[in-house]
């Protein structure tokens, strides 16, 4: 209705050209940019000459790059339950960590007793799924619980109050935790799942009464010796299976928030809860609804975690929440791919980082949060997190 | 407005002059005094909360208590008193040595301190219990500056890493004949400090160090690290730090594709949690430890399974503590005196010099005979091997000049 | 009869015991006494289970039986729970799981020494008479039952803390504290004026009545043996003049604060008390039952006595005229600042170091107040600025790269070290630089972070913190800052006054004497910030916090403003982290973890937002208490955990959050009293 | 009519593809009041939000005094004059109401952070004299004896009329009043007529005001301009306004459906 009026102003410029100048002059006449701008330059160079010198090859960055994609996983996971708790309560679910590590410590329970049964042995895909179902119920009821006692009485209260709770919730979980069943870590079995024994015709073959039996590929504590494209890499499958899961659980959770009914009653209670109500959604539900979903994906992520790295202790949970949220905040907080996208980037920057920098890999967290920093510059609601946060900041 | 300028400076005055009059009364207890049913008490600071640090604190604080019940009582002359424990939470950080060093020197009843457990502790702690007189003996303390003259009240029967660094840099370069390593360690100050000196010796030695890098504690995943690790081609990781980070580096190792490449590490690991906690990864491990294998030390340690219903000891430093404890019950027999009433009086500077004076005590680690500086440990350090799910001996106890 | 969620209710506590039971906690306690050899710690947590729920059961019910049904219901079903978790524990092993229970079985401690099944009927017979009690207790009226909970606590706090709170003072100078005290109190019966220096006149007549008493009686030998008094006392032999000084001053303070508002003629009524009691226990391991029994009754008295006295002191400061009133108020906050002078001399060293974190975090909770109470801005990582405080001091305190002009120390032969390190400062020189340069990197980190709000900005501050901690630990960093093995050792400030002319020459070096130099930065803190928040600043960060924008459109300069906020509150930290580096002497990048800062943060949250007394009393209870209570051993985090959680639950607000600001009432009192003077000039 | 003190110059705002302000051209005569009225989501708020510099308008020229005033921030656009409140009433909550006036006196103190610590005896007057000053306001909006009650806790009515005294603190030349009579009745609607009127005549101020009450906006106003789709369709005195056939369609007319939306951007935005 506008463009009539428009035939007197200057001749519109591309859009490209538009977006690359703006581009620029935002950059260049913001100080605060400019110095961010500088130092992710800077970083880069010390990365590029790195590589050009052949003190960081292709090979190795590949090599760190997969194991970032399974710890990437992992964050992507934690950091949806931040997100959706984010998203609905515009809170930061501080206890999220621990709600993690009680899938994994209980999960540890379930695993064991099935491992002493036999039955890990004989069946072990059902044991593992078992396993995985007791893990997210144990943090589903986590969950529920500190959402009942510590959050729902606040819900109310100023913004500050609800995060003290948390981080409180946090440390008494951690510490109970640790006071039942001690301070020793708990060691998840090593578990073998062979899975396609067509596909993976030589692989883990033995002789079996004189024929040559093989049987596939070890899902779960297989490790591969696999040359591609000249690069030697050691793979174990597992890591791609946490990308994976995490990858399709996400997909899960967005077409759920995005398709069901109870995901259009998520969106409303987070745009409005008052309004939400008098639309006759219990809101109360819904939000109990949000952090189930966030602590199932939470809990069957902390099984997956304590599959691949066996040591479970009480504490396990409160770097990796941390770690998640930063995801969370990095994919812009309270959005769903951003939280998944953030988690994988985190992870791989992590864990390629010190070396492709040729710094300590004491630092790989002042690079983590470095990063955020200077994204945050650029973006300052994160990557995806433009619409929800405007309004709700 | 001068009104109250005038009563301020008023209550001030008064108060300054309280503290002047009631301060320089309060002088410290040169000595104590322990009546005939009283108890002589002896601190014991270690780290008892942390994840990985409490089994090794609560193991010195059982070393301790077994030393206590195998020897109750001190004898002076033909009369008995009993000793009693006092242990405490040094939680192995500088705060944490502070916080206990004041709760002793503010109880007078305390005699001596076993302990604190850690380096960092230690250091906070020394001046305190150098201002007030008080004598300590670490099992664990193992930071070769601490006795370098800077705190007269610090002692300890624990080989300095300028030792154990050294030994354990001769043994791979000698023993294993290895050229070529990679270190690790946990940020701790005992970490980084027994890996400086180890590798420092090393390089002395002719070997390389090859890779040189830390991780933080509470991290899980060393993946990205070992990987590192792995590209600058070692043939040995040494690692130093605690059984968490320590079990989470063996078994991840292998992801890394380290299967061929040897792992050794300090005292810090040398528990039966770490090859618990890592497992199968924990097999061909090397450890040095202060811990000798003696007949003895043997029978001490099963006295200590016995006692404690544990199925072997939680931590390395046992054995140490239980010889702080009965080196500083020695010195308390040499120096205390009866006085007419029947109380047990004990000199505190005289404590001091006569446990600085203790020679060839024949102690659970070795004889113990202490220097000026408070280095009582002529002791040992023993390298064991993991075989099998147990530390075997993987070297003669190579012992210190 | 029974309330309708009492069996919901006591089901959901029993279900709470019962996972503390699982810790192993009965168990724990169970060898630290109490009182005398029979009541241990173990106990009183049982009667705080049991009773506890039984009691808080019967509270919501009306009338006797039904209040005594109600607590008889809540008991049993802890109790049955207990039991039923005892009756498991004996037939299957639970101890791979729990593992504590495998040191600490249930049974042992609640069977009381019988059989299994003869045991859980004594034990749950028990639980039904503490179920009865509750109710009965429950039935009296609420000053009894104030009474006697609060006796009944103080007891069992007591017992529980005479092991760590030792030698604080010896009994005959508690009571003689307190005699002086009480009489001072007691001349609020004679009415002769109003005036509150007369009044104080009267009471330190009557102070010193008491000091020559019992300077007579000491010096005829009545009382005690003159060769064998304790601290106060033979003050009477060493210095007369000062000993009735004191006794005076004393005096003086009951007469003041008896007419007093209620809150502090409370805290000083409690004060003697406090000190009556350490004076029963001092030198004791552990309590007697004569000594629990005392404790118990004085605690009653004084209990039951304060709603009488303390309205009858409150009528009386609401009659005085206003000028009068003032006074009284700035009398005994002098009063109560000369307490806090006088108090490590008789605290001892674990005290007052524990007075001392107190303090250091005081001055933290202060600052950060900036940030988050007052400008609405979440840090998460104040510990940065509080690192940076400590180790400013510490590079400028000892030989290193910035003192020694580029130079690793340890590249010196020693010997040179005076020669080539001219950069070596004292405490006092370098104390503003630390404070100078936390402020600036506060401000620094700030400029990044400015347009982002809310939570995404308590990320970015946590990550500032991780930030500078791993860079203070990494090995790149190690020829400045040490790395793992830091900065150490530190001197501890010099206080040398000899070149003025005054002989006194004192090194701060043990925690008594860094007490003061901890208390003049809480004051210079507080006093700080309680005047930037009533001015001009404050206002506006006041109001950005509760609307950027509109802030904004009111002419507040956002960008300055909240660099304000960042630089003042870090310089804060600062200040703090040098005391600290120097009272450690030496720092350890360990020092700096995340759980400084959410500490501070939940301090100030907990004491209440904006609010410098919620400060203090957060961090009174958030790091004094964990601290005292040693004897809580591994359970004190969970304590720590879940006080947070309880706290906010309970009082969302803080404990004291800020007075509105009554400033119309201010402007007429100040016009009243500086009419005449503006007339004048 | 007198000087212009305020002059809007082709201002154009646009949102993404939406133009909420396009190409407007307004003047407000010093000492008038000015209404600018319209339907809901024609971009009156947005203009206001120009003029006050929460939002940067991609083209025009926004001149106050005869100085441009476009792309200064909030802050110093009041700084220079400019004051305003509220559609929906923003005070500060947690202050008391003579805090929220002292506020709105940021710009005329003077004391910096260090005179204040120090409390320096010139500090100590101007805080005085603020105090002062702000009693006088309290008065004269006639809010006394709640000088010491929370912002939030006002009656919906007196929190717009302290509104109005936190904008009257900074000593403005010019101010905008957004719908402020918003959730009123009647009598209150006539309470603040006068009260608008009384601003201007014993304030000496200049008042340009959003309203939808049309029998206020009649009464009070010198001068009317009427928005819609973020351009002005008509400007005169009410009279001519009210008889204006583009005025009464925009009124009557229905407008597209997105109107909504425009609305509720804008209120998301602000």
């Amino acid at each position: 209705m506008t463009d009539s009026q428009s035939h007197d102003a200057a001749p519109q410029p591309g859009t490209v050209d538009m977006i690359t100048t703006t581009l620029l002059k935002n950059t260049l006449y913001n100080p605060l940019r400019l110095a961010g701008g500088l130092l992710l330059f800077l970083l880069v160079y010390v990365a590029v000459t790195n590589i050009a010198s052949g003190n960081y090859t292709l090979e190795a960055f590949v090599r760190q790059s997969i194991t970032g994609l399974a710890q990437g996983g992992i964050y992507a996971l934690i950091a949806l339950g931040y997100t959706l708790v984010y998203g609905i309560l515009l809170m930061i679910n501080f206890a999220h960590g621990e709600v993690f590590m009680a899938g994994a410590y209980v999960g540890f329970f379930a695993i064991n007793a099935m491992e002493q049964s036999g039955m890990l042995a004989d069946h072990t895909f059902l044991a593992l799924l078992i396993t995985l179902m007791v893990g997210v119920v144990a943090s589903v009821t986590i969950a529920l619980l500190l959402e009942r006692i510590a959050y729902r009485p606040l819900r109310g209260a100023p913004r500050l109050v609800p995060l003290i709770t948390a981080i409180g919730a946090s440390i008494t979980l951690q510490q109970l935790f640790l006071r039942l069943f001690g301070p020793d870590p708990r060691v998840y079995p090593r578990v073998n799942l062979y899975i396609l024994p067509g596909i993976f015709r030589d692989l883990e073959c033995a002789e079996v009464s004189g024929a040559q039996v093989c049987k596939g590929l070890d899902l779960i504590d297989g490790l591969y010796r696999v040359d591609v494209l000249g690069m030697n890499l050691r793979i174990r499958p597992v890591f791609f299976l946490v990308a994976f899961f995490a990858i399709v659980l996400m997909i899960a959770l967005w077409f759920f928030v995005q398709r069901t009914k109870t995901g259009k009653a998520m969106r409303a209670v987070a745009e409005d809860k008052n309004a939400a109500a008098l639309m006759g959604i219990n809101v109360d539900r819904v939000i109990a609804t949000t952090f189930v979903l966030g602590a199932a994906l939470a809990g069957a992520g902390a099984v997956l975690f304590a599959l691949y790295n066996q040591q479970v202790t009480p504490f396990m949970g409160f770097v990796p929440g941390i770690k998640a949220f930063t995801a969370a905040v990095l994919g812009g907080i309270g959005n769903i791919p951003g939280a998944m996208l953030g988690g994988f980037f985190l992870g791989i920057v992590e864990s390629t980082g010190p070396a492709l920098l040729g710094i300590s890999s004491q630092l790989k967290d002042v690079i983590a949060f470095g990063l955020l920093v200077l994204i945050l510059i650029f973006r300052p609601t994160g990557i995806f997190g433009e619409v929800l946060a405007e309004k709700k900041a | 407005m001068l009104r109250k300028i005038v009563l301020v400076m008023g209550v001030f005055a008064i108060a300054a002059l309280g503290l002047s009059l009631v301060s320089a009364q309060d002088t410290m207890g040169s000595s104590v005094m322990v009546s005939p049913d009283g108890e002589i008490v002896i601190g014991v600071a270690a780290a008892l909360s942390g994840e990985g640090l409490a089994p090794l604190g609560e193991d010195i604080v059982r070393g301790a208590q077994l030393a206590n019940i195998n020897r109750p009582t001190v004898k002076i002359g033909d009369v008995e008193f009993a000793v009693s424990l006092d242990p405490q939470d040094d939680t192995c950080a500088a705060e944490g040595g502070q916080a206990v060093a004041n709760r002793y020197v503010s109880d007078e009843r305390v005699v001596a301190v076993v302990g604190p457990m850690c380096s960092s502790a230690c250091r906070a702690a020394g001046p305190i219990f150098d201002a007030a007189g008080y004598t300590s003996i670490s099992p664990s303390c193992t930071a070769p500056d601490l006795t370098d003259g800077t705190f007269a009240s610090f002692n300890r029967v624990v080989p300095t890493d300028a030792f154990q660094g050294v030994v354990d840099a001769e043994f791979v370069f000698n023993t294993l004949g290895i050229t070529r390593i990679a270190t690790i360690h946990d940020g701790s100050p005992y970490g980084e400090g027994l890996v400086t000196v180890m590798a420092e010796a090393f390089t002395e030695l002719g070997g390389e160090v090859v890779f040189q890098d830390a991780v933080n504690v509470g991290d899980t995943d060393f993946r990205a690290l070992l990987d590192r690790v792995a590209d600058a081609d070692p043939e040995l990781v040494f690692f130093v730090g605690f059984i968490a980070e320590g079990s989470r580096l063996a078994s991840q190792r292998f992801d890394a594709g380290l299967d061929e490449v040897a792992f050794m590490g300090a005292d810090g690991i040398f528990s039966p949690d770490f090859i618990s906690t890592a497992g199968e990864a924990a097999e061909g491990v090397y450890v040095s430890s202060p811990t000798p294998s003696s007949e003895i030390y043997d029978a001490f340690v099963a006295a200590y399974v016995e006692e404690f219903g544990v199925e072997e000891p939680s931590g390395p430093y046992h054995a140490n503590a239980a010889d702080a404890y009965n080196v500083i019950l020695n010195a308390i027999e040499a120096v205390g005196t009866v006085d007419d009433n029947g109380d047990l009086v004990i000199d505190r500077a005289a404590l001091s010099e006569a446990i600085r004076a203790t020679t060839d005590y024949e102690g659970l680690i070795g004889t113990i005979t202490c220097e000026e500086n408070g280095e009582c440990a002529s002791a040992a350090i023993t390298i064991y091997q993991v075989m099998d799910g147990a530390f075997v001996l993987a070297s003669e106890t190579m012992e210190s000049e | 009869m029974i309330h309708k969620n009492t069996i919901q209710h006591s089901l959901y506590a029993a279900a709470a015991i019962l996972i503390l039971a699982l810790t192993g906690i009965f168990g724990n306690f169970a060898t630290r006494t109490v009182i005398g050899e029979s009541i241990t710690s173990s106990t009183v947590l049982l009667v705080l289970a049991v009773g506890g729920v039984g009691y808080f059961m019967a509270n919501r019910a009306e009338g006797l039986v039904a209040k005594v049904a109600n607590g008889l219901t809540g008991s049993l079903i802890v109790s049955v729970g207990l039991a039923l978790l005892m009756l498991l524990e004996s037939a299957v092993d639970l101890t791979f799981v729990f593992v504590y229970l495998k040191r600490f079985p249930l049974g042992e401690e609640l069977l009381f020494g019988q059989e299994l099944i003869p045991g859980v009927l004594l034990f749950l017979a028990i639980a039904a008479v503490m179920g009865v009690l509750a109710g009965v207790l429950s039935c009296s009226s609420r000053r009894i039952q104030n009474t006697l909970v609060m006796s009944a606590a103080v007891m069992a706090a007591t017992g529980l803390l005479v092991n760590q709170v030792n030698s604080v003072i010896a009994l005959p100078d508690a009571l003689a504290v307190a005699a002086a005290f009480i009489m001072g109190y007691a001349t609020l019966f004679i009415r002769i004026t109003d005036k509150i220096v007369y009044r104080m006149g009267i009471g330190f007549l009557a102070g010193l009545a008491v000091g020559f008493a019992l300077g007579g009686f000491i010096a005829w030998g009545w009382l005690l043996d003159p060769n064998d008094l304790p601290r106060i006392l033979s003050l009477a032999v060493e210095n007369g003049i000062f000993f009735l000084v004191v006794f005076g001053t004393l005096g003086a303070a009951g007469a003041i604060f008896a007419v007093a508002p209620a809150n502090s003629h409370n805290g000083a009524l409690y004060v003697p008390l406090v000190l009556v009691v350490l004076g029963l226990t001092n030198g004791k391991r552990s309590m007697t039952p004569d000594q629990a029994l005392i404790v118990f009754v004085l605690v009653a008295l004084v209990t039951w006595f304060m709603p009488v006295l303390s309205r009858r002191a409150n009528h009386q400061y609401e009659q005085l005229a206003r000028p009068q009133q003032r006074g009284t108020r700035q009398l005994s906050s002098i009063f109560a600042v000369a307490v806090l002078l006088v108090l490590p001399i008789f605290a001892g060293q674990y005290i007052t170091s524990v007075l001392d974190l107190v303090l250091m975090y005081i001055i933290m909770g202060i600052g950060l107040n900036v940030m988050i109470g007052y400008a609405g801005l979440l840090d998460l990582g104040y510990v940065a600025a509080f690192a940076i405080g400590a180790y400013t001091v510490g590079l400028l305190m000892s030989p290193s790269l910035l003192t020694c002009g580029g130079v690793h120390p340890n590249d010196i032969n020693p010997d040179q070290i005076q020669q080539v390190c001219t950069g070596v400062m004292t405490f006092w020189q370098a104390w503003p630089f630390a404070i100078l340069t936390s402020g600036m990197v506060g401000v620094l980190l700030g400029i990044p972070v400015l347009r982002l709000r809310g939570d995404y900005l308590a990320i970015v501050t946590l990550g500032f913190g991780e930030i500078i901690r791993l860079l203070a630990l990494s090995n790149d960093l190690k020829p400045l800052l040490g790395a793992a093995q830091g900065i150490s050792p530190i001197p501890t400030p010099l206080i040398d006054l000899r070149s003025i002319g005054i002989n006194f020459n004192e090194s701060l070096g043990n925690s008594i004497s860094i007490y003061y130099l901890f208390i003049a930065g809480v004051m210079l803190a507080a006093f700080i910030v309680a005047r930037l928040a009533s001015t001009r600043l404050g206002r506006a960060w006041r109001s950005m916090r509760a609307d950027e924008d509109v802030a904004q459109a009111m002419g507040i300069h956002l960008v300055r403003t909240k660099l304000l906020a960042f630089g003042i509150s870090s310089a804060f930290a600062g200040m703090g982290g040098a005391i600290f580096g120097s009272w450690l002497q030496g720092i350890f990048p360990n020092s700096f973890t995340l759980l400084v800062s959410i500490n501070v943060v939940s301090l100030i949250i907990i004491g209440g937002l904006g609010s410098i007394p919620g400060a203090v009393v957060g961090s009174l209870i958030l790091i004094g208490l964990p601290e005292v209570l040693r004897e809580l051993q591994d359970y004190r985090l969970l304590a720590f955990g879940a006080l947070l959680v309880v706290a906010m639950l309970l009082k969302p607000d803080g404990l004291l959050p800020p007075p509105v600001r009554k400033l119309s009432e201010m402007f007429s009192e100040h016009r009243t009293k500086h009419q005449p003077e503006v007339s004048h000039e | 009519m007198s000087e212009i003190i305020l002059e809007a110059r082709r201002v154009t705002k646009r949102f993404g593809g939406l133009t909420a302000v396009g190409k407007m051209d307004l003047q407000v005569p010093r000492g008038a009041i000015a209404s600018l009225i319209g339907p809901n989501g024609a971009g009156k708020t947005t203009f206001f939000n120009c003029v006050t510099g929460f939002y940067n308008p991609e083209e025009g020229e926004i001149l106050f005094e005869g100085r441009p005033i476009k792309g200064l921030r909030p802050d110093q656009i009041t700084q220079r004059g400019i004051t305003r409140t509220y559609q929906n009433i923003r005070l500060f909550s947690g202050l008391t109401t003579l805090e929220n006036i002292l506020v709105g006196m940021h710009t005329r103190l003077t004391a910096n952070p260090v005179e204040s610590i120090i409390g320096t005896p010139r500090m100590k007057r101007e805080e005085r004299a603020a105090l002062e000053e702000a009693m006088q306001l309290v008065e004269f909006v006639g809010l006394s004896g709640m000088e010491d009650l929370l912002a939030e806790n006002l009656p919906y009515g007196l929190q717009r009329r302290l509104e109005v005294a936190r904008a009257l603190a900074s000593r403005p030349r010019l101010l905008l009043l957004d719908e402020p009579t918003a959730g009123m009745n009647p009598q209150e609607t006539d309470a603040m007529m006068r009260f608008i009127r009384r601003l201007r005549d014993e304030l000496d101020l200049t008042i340009f005001l959003i309203e939808h009450d049309m029998r206020l906006v009649m009464n009070v106003s010198d001068q009317v301009s009427v928005m819609d789709y973020g351009k002005k369709i008509s400007e005169g005195t009410p009279a001519e306004v009210q008889r204006d056939p583009k005025v009464i369609t925009a009124y009557l007319g229905s407008g597209p459906e997105d109107e909504e939306l425009l609305e509720d951007s804008e209120v998301a935005e602000s």
